[in-house]
């Protein structure tokens, strides 16, 4: 995608100053991008940053790139049309919770299942932050929100599982403040070419602080997630003394290593395995499993930008490019003298 | 092929007529759309002047034989110059008794009346909920009653094909159709040549309907039911080449023209609605000139991705209904807000909402005008007939992409679906659509303006170092960051506003047909546009001191109209509304004005009109 | 659900024509339901049939119940006010591919994820009949439409997998024509307590005739449908003589009984099975797999509406009804003389 | 507790005023908004009349300090009834140097200036862009500057509390107030029992802020900085009781008092946005009332949720902001097809588009009236102050239900967070909303319209025997199935017309104050109700030939207004929009209006309207 440049983070940092709450998770999402978008190769005239409305929302104001701010929910709408319009363009949206699952969820899964060679990063703080806190589709039940007093009593998505099951090519999931781990799920969805879905565990202090503590904490982490790599086992822990393993088709079970129990017994990650798979990581869930973090599938297919522009390539070069004039008198016509 | 029609010579006892107007009516399934279409590419070729008016159920396919089933589609052809589809019938073409029952009451008293009466069995008479049969309870003595076993003599023309029953009775539109090129002396290649090419993979199909439309024409000239036949010669149109389109049509070329003319990649983001349906469908086709189509799965995405093809840099378009535009409303005032060029066609049906789907109506133009929170100003086009959707699409992107605005061009299912022969511009002759992005960094503003228009620059992705963000919240006047300060605010909607209002500078001024003063004015906007033309020349041959106006311009209005209005005594405005411009001009002028309303799903007769004129000119 | 009244179809046949195209997969439905509606023991007052806008849309008029025709995609949003309102309802949806899938995306999968005791029906003809032959979101690639007529080149939903990664309680499969399989899950999906989504395989003969023929014809279904049975292993063909196997853990694969293979080798069929199985079903698709029909998932799970006026009933057990005066009245108040 | 304020006995030099307008400003951390409401509520109780002008940012949290995150509050307080939260502060409290830039330029001349002179180092004097420190420079010396080390005098004040000096910080909001409540010789007891009522479950901080609070009253006390204090006595108010509200709770009390007034259970269907988000949080607590609260997806699904729960016989509503009310309009229509009852609230706020999400603005009226396709005619009304938010949500409930058709009621974000005294009305006082649901099968027909009202029956869904279908397919008169017939098309156009122009019998009639006729009236709608009242009482107080009329009822109109308007010689319309409402009564009456406009974002000032009506007066 072009001639690499010599771009640093500095390069993406816009004038605009950041008007995120102190503390915000959103913060070192932001910076992630910042560090990853100049490695991309892409020079930055080719970025568009696209989003709705939300804290998380404001992000292409702070990335000195072209940017859209749209209304609740559309991002996708618009980036879709950027992206076939010009497909050179690399085309990211940024987006939250409610933006792209409550308002914008059918925007999201038709993005996923075209598969556009877009990047979707939702900030996952489980809250409305941006009206200040209310309920969002991915707030656990029983709640209590401005807008649920007395808890809430709406089953949550699982946004992994609502990507797979729209067939996303796709589909990770990462923690605001694991930079290391953030970056390269942004570069892996960079990488990708085809629609990616990234969804990134974000805490909001002000309206649903600790939401993803046990995620998010250094020192707690490694206990509560279980990073998927390609090839490699499902081992987690400080220690890295617990595993994964298959107790049936379809029923993962939580092994600790050692007493018999070795490396070689457990489910080793598959970005191509059958959809099943991706599915069934997707709904291990705490506290009976530890969360997993990384690339859940990744598939290439065809993107639907190409796939416009090669079938007019063929039509056009069938047909020859067309001529206005004779358009204009196609059809039965007639002389009038 | 052409040597086949050689029976077309001249016959006894042909007059002369200056216009003539068919109905065809029978079941959906009877074919009777495609028969209005064929007799008029017909008359188009024969160099007529022509209207039509396409009537057809919104079932899919209500059950046969009912009156709900009924389709209709009537063409008005003509030696003279002609504006609407037609009031009356001259010639009923009746396939069934349902077709019969619906469209009776329209036909001219004494008007020729033909009817398939194979059709007339006592089933399907009951299915049209008749008691007795009308072809022979003598409730048709007022008109001259045809009545061809079509059927019958369909499939002893088709013996030969092998081909079932079934499949025969299919081609009996065909047998009405060559009775009605024998009845107006038309020739049959242009039927034939589209036979020819329509079924091509379906040889026997198509020597069916050829066989069909030759045996309708012979049975005429060998029964002699018709004792005299008609010639409409060919109309005094501007010399030209012709072609017949319907509205939808038009609108597609336009758009491909505006592309072609401006440079830019034409974007349609839709989602299918009808009748807007169609634009989607012609635009799919175009594939080598570069049009992208892209369905949507809503009309608000279907927006939402032709703005974003905008900020990249492409001509976009959205094209939908009134329930369709509703959704789109929100992001209508983005595009406001983030100023960027889109033409939002809404082509009007029946309503509120879902209505009357296949009918046709003019109410959304108050929507148009006003459907979006906030002061949200759009510009507003209406295009007035078939061919003038041509024009419409064409000056609706040029106005969008040079004053960095939405433009919503509404249009409606009357002259989107009825056809009317239009005269090709040559391509030179188009005017044309520059268009500059933004490419030096030097001083870049997102919110800078045009000091004669007001438009702000276009800078799209992929520009290295005008990288610059936009968005729905207000913006700073010139550096487009986001404001909260009051005065700026205000400013703001000032100038959005203003901008609009300078579009007038940018058309023509309101010039209206008749007198210059005096007397009664006739304002219309839209589809409305024949019905008053043709009842406004009918009222001044009375000797009426009656003008007419008609507005392409909506918003902003023409700056000389309020000046045009106060010369005249007295302002009528008919719409297929509850008088939604009558509003406006109020509003905006402060003129009394008669509103003219009819709510029927239906277009303006040119005698009601003509008959409201008459009580107050 | 109330007591059980003498119901017969001729009770749910409501005195409007039926207005479908001669051929159409929509009556075979329409019958389905009016057989079934009778014996489900629901007064027929208390039956409600939304729909949104499409030839399928149109079911309600013919259901003589009280019925909603709503705008184009809208009717899970007026099923779900009304289920709310009156819990004691039995709410149904008709509605198509293009008004589910297309439009209405977003409000199925929130209906689904919520729970709510909702029956969606979705007759899934592959396009859109009622505005005359355009692409759905579940036309498969290549078709050609009136708005694709070079073919089409997005990639369509899987409709199981969408409502499954929507965390649907209750999914399932079945085909027009086939009545007493059709009947069997219409009934099964009324029995469910929760949201139900049935994907109705539907032949429009006008605009996308034989879409689905080698599920529908009487002498080919045997040999292209696999039927989903709770407990029983998943057999088809004519004979019966092939099954579904699992060659390694998600991964089905077609096999012949006999010559080793027995019934015991096969895939048993669990509706209650973790969501990765149901999930690797919803992805067996032809030409490699037959096609499963039946019920791919049934868990119960609290539903919206029960949980609302649970939470009602608590708050006012606990709080004393409310007393409007004193709400009035509350905060802080003062009396001017 | 209440021993606790026994300080506040009579002071030397205690002056009476008749009304006062103060302002908290500071960051958005600073907590002036609490702030504000305390003092509110205690005048409140204090027995003043009052009004306030909560004006906050747009961003959550904008970076500390800076001018995008000041937030401020304005409280008038008066002996005298007043209609506005005040043109210009008597006294600004500013915590930092960007409150102060922000706020400064409003500040009567000679006005008291309190700041926290803690936040005035060479940091933050930089975020707020000072060049020098205005403390310092003289540029104050119009004012009567009180500097006070807020900080360090908080801290001393807590430092038995062990809390850590941040959290410490936190309460110099508390400080501040104490100190407000010495100049204005008020009781600190309102406050003190909020603190423990709020932070009962955090007694620490119930702790830190009683201290705070007190040790601000303390220290004026005996610092003397403030050499007189002032008495602003209770408000010779209609007796009664009364409770402070802002319009939001008072809507969400008015649906619950509809509900249970009329006995149907509350549904509100809502997505949340800012401003009208808390009407929402305001009836999920209602609870034990039956109130359903149902979060929908988006806009579109909560109108739908809603109408649902109409169909099934609840009193639905569903509240929004301008954004929310464009996604709604498509269902709109189909409420008014299907003629249910169905209350859509929006609290307009700045636009177009996302706009000044948090500002206020009165740009929505021509989108309530229009934004739908076709003849889709709703009740619209609009509140005009945050006390008559509890009528109007009755109204609009009340005739919702009687004329079984969808209302839209329009407020505004300066009323919905803006509070006034409210007179609580006895519940048996409320005016009946009487519904039956049609229960009988004998010939019952869905679309059969009650002979005074026009409006069909409500028959809901387990009611035996009346099982139909309705849908937004245009509907036969009478029996309401599907029909496509084209004159009962017109006709039902005609009836839902005129069955919303027959409200117009069920409201009254339009009333001016001031004269009968003659001179200048001054017409208005919504929020502008308290600068247009106070203006005109005080020109006519200056003399002037002025009087005042404001509309409630704005579709349809009072049936008297044309007949009103034509009383007086000029008509002057403050908006804050371009003039929606002068367009409309133009349109309507062919009146010549004068619009004034102001779109800010910010409510008028009574000397912005008076300043208007003194130049045309
Ligand atoms: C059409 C519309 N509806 C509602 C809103 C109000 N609104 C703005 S952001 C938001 C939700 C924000 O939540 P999320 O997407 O999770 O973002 P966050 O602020 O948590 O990052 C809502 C409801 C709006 N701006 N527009
Ligand atoms: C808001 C809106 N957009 C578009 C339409 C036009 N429309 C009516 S039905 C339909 C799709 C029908 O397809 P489907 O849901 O698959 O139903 P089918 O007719 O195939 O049964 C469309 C696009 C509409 N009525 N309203
Ligand atoms: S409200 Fe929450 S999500 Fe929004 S900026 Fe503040 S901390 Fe971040
Ligand atoms: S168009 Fe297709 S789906 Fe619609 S009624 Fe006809 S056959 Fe059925
Ligand atoms: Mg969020
Ligand atoms: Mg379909």
């Amino acid at each position: 995608m072009g001639a690499p440049t010599a771009l640093t983070k500095k390069d993406f940092v816009s004038d605009q100053e950041v008007r995120w709450c102190p503390g915000c998770g959103d913060y070192a999402i932001l910076s992630a991008a910042q560090q990853v978008f100049p490695e991309l190769g892409v020079p930055r005239e080719r970025f568009v940053v696209v989003s709705g409305i939300g804290c998380s929302s404001r992000f292409p104001y702070y990335m000195n790139t072209y940017g859209f701010h749209a209304i609740h929910g559309r991002a996708p709408a618009i980036a879709t049309g950027i992206k076939i319009a010009n497909p050179d363009l690399s085309v990211w949206i940024a987006t939250g919770d409610g933006d792209a699952l409550s308002i914008g969820g059918n925007h999201v899964i038709h993005t996923l299942r075209r598969n556009l060679d877009i990047k979707i990063l939702m900030f996952n703080n489980r809250i409305y932050g941006l009206t200040k806190g209310q309920l969002s589709p991915t707030s656990e039940m029983g709640k209590k929100t401005k807008s649920t007093p007395y808890g809430s009593v709406d089953r949550p998505f699982n946004p992994v599982a609502l990507a797979l099951g729209a067939d996303a090519t796709f589909v990770a999931r990462s923690v605001d403040v694991n930079a290391p781990h953030l970056k390269e799920v942004i570069r892996a969805a960079a990488d990708h070419r085809g629609a990616a879905f990234v969804e990134i565990l974000q805490n909001c202090n002000i309206f649903n602080d600790g939401a993803w503590s046990e995620f998010r904490e250094k020192d707690r982490r490694d206990e509560h997630v279980v990073e998927l790599r390609q090839g490699e086992p499902l081992v987690f822990g400080k220690s890295r003394d617990r595993g994964i393993r298959l107790a049936g088709c379809h029923r993962p079970e939580v092994v600790t290593l050692g007493s018999g129990v070795t490396e070689k017994d457990l489910l080793v990650h598959d970005e191509q395995a059958p959809l099943g798979y991706a599915f069934m990581l997707a709904h291990m869930q705490p506290p009976e499993f530890p969360l997993p973090i990384g690339v859940f599938r990744r598939a290439v297919l065809p993107t639907l930008e190409a796939a416009i522009h090669e079938q007019i390539g063929a039509i056009t070069a069938k047909k020859g490019p067309g001529d206005l004039g004779k358009l204009l008198r196609s059809g039965d016509v007639w002389e009038v003298k | 092929m052409a040597s086949e029609t050689t029976s077309n010579g001249t016959k006894p006892g042909v007059e002369t007529l200056d216009r003539v107007v068919i109905r065809f009516a029978g079941d959906s399934g009877d074919g009777m759309q495609l028969t209005g279409t064929q007799f008029t590419a017909t008359a188009a070729i024969v160099g007529n002047d022509l209207a039509t008016f396409p009537d057809y159920p919104a079932e899919i396919r209500a059950p046969a034989g009912t009156l709900p089933g009924v389709s209709g589609y009537q063409v008005n052809f003509a030696s003279e110059d002609i504006f609407t589809p037609g009031d009356a019938p001259d010639v009923l073409v009746a396939m069934n008794p349902a077709a019969l029952k619906v469209n009776l009451k329209d036909l001219k008293a004494g008007g020729i009346l033909v009817v398939n009466s194979d059709a007339f069995r006592e089933s399907d008479l009951a299915k049209a909920g008749y008691q007795g049969n009308p072809l022979e309870d003598g409730s048709l003595d007022g008109y001259r009653l045809v009545r061809v076993e079509m059927n019958r003599l369909t499939r002893s023309a088709l013996e030969g094909t092998g081909l079932p029953q079934r499949t025969m009775d299919r081609s009996k539109n065909f047998f009405a159709l060559g009775m009605m090129y024998y009845l107006y002396n038309r020739p049959l290649e242009v039927s034939l040549r589209w036979i020819e090419e329509k079924f091509a993979s379906e040889p026997e199909i198509a020597a069916a309907n050829r066989l069909a439309l030759k045996a309708g024409y012979a049975y005429c000239e060998a029964s002699e039911i018709f004792h005299d036949t008609y010639e409409v010669p060919a109309a005094r149109l501007a010399p030209g080449t012709y072609r017949n389109v319907n509205g939808n049509q038009a609108l597609a070329l336009g758009f491909v023209a505006a592309s072609r003319k401006s440079g830019l990649p034409l974007f349609q983001g839709s989602y299918p609605i009808t009748p807007a349906s169609d634009i989607l469908h012609e635009l799919a086709a175009y594939k080598n000139f570069g049009v992208i189509t892209f369905q949507a799965e809503d009309e608000i995405a279907a927006i939402g991705a032709a703005l974003g093809a905008s900020f990249a840099g492409s001509l976009a378009i959205t094209t939908t209904s009134g329930p369709g535009l509703a959704l789109k409303s929100e992001f209508v005032g983005l595009a406001v807000m983030v100023e960027l060029p889109l033409v939002v066609v809404d082509i009007q049906r029946g309503g509120p909402s879902t209505g009357l789907p296949t009918k046709t109506e003019q109410a959304d133009l108050l929507q148009a005008l006003h459907g979006r929170h906030g002061e949200a100003p759009c510009v507003v086009l209406a295009a007035r007939s078939p061919a003038d959707c041509f024009e419409c699409a064409y000056e609706a992107s040029r106005l969008a992409v040079r004053h960095m605005t939405p433009v919503l061009l509404l249009s409606d299912g009357f002259i989107a679906n009825g056809a009317e022969p239009w005269r090709i511009p040559a391509v030179e002759d188009l005017p044309p659509i520059p268009v500059a992005f933004r490419t030096d960094p030097e001083g870049f503003l997102p919110y800078a303006r045009d000091p004669e228009t007001l438009a702000r620059p276009w800078a799209i992705p992929g520009t290295p170092r005008l990288e610059h963000r936009i968005g729905g919240l207000e913006k700073s006047d010139g550096a487009g960051n986001v404001s909260y300060e009051p005065l700026n605010h205000e400013r703001m909607v000032r100038l959005r506003a203003e901008k609009i209002a300078r579009v007038a500078l940018d058309i023509p001024p309101a010039s209206p047909s008749g007198d210059h003063e005096g007397g009664l004015l006739v304002v219309g906007w839209g589809s409305t546009y024949g019905s008053i033309t043709a009842a406004v020349r009918r009222a001044r041959a009375e000797g009426k001191r009656v003008s007419r106006l008609h507005l392409r311009y909506l918003n902003p209005l023409p700056s000389n109209l309020g000046e045009v209005l106060s010369q005249y005594d007295r302002i009528l405005v008919p719409e297929m509304n509850l008088g939604q411009l009558a509003f406006v001009l109020r509003g905006r002028y402060l003129r009394e004005i008669v509103s003219q309303s009819k709510v029927e799903g239906q277009p303006f007769r040119e005698s009601e009109i003509l008959d409201r004129i008459r009580e107050i000119a």
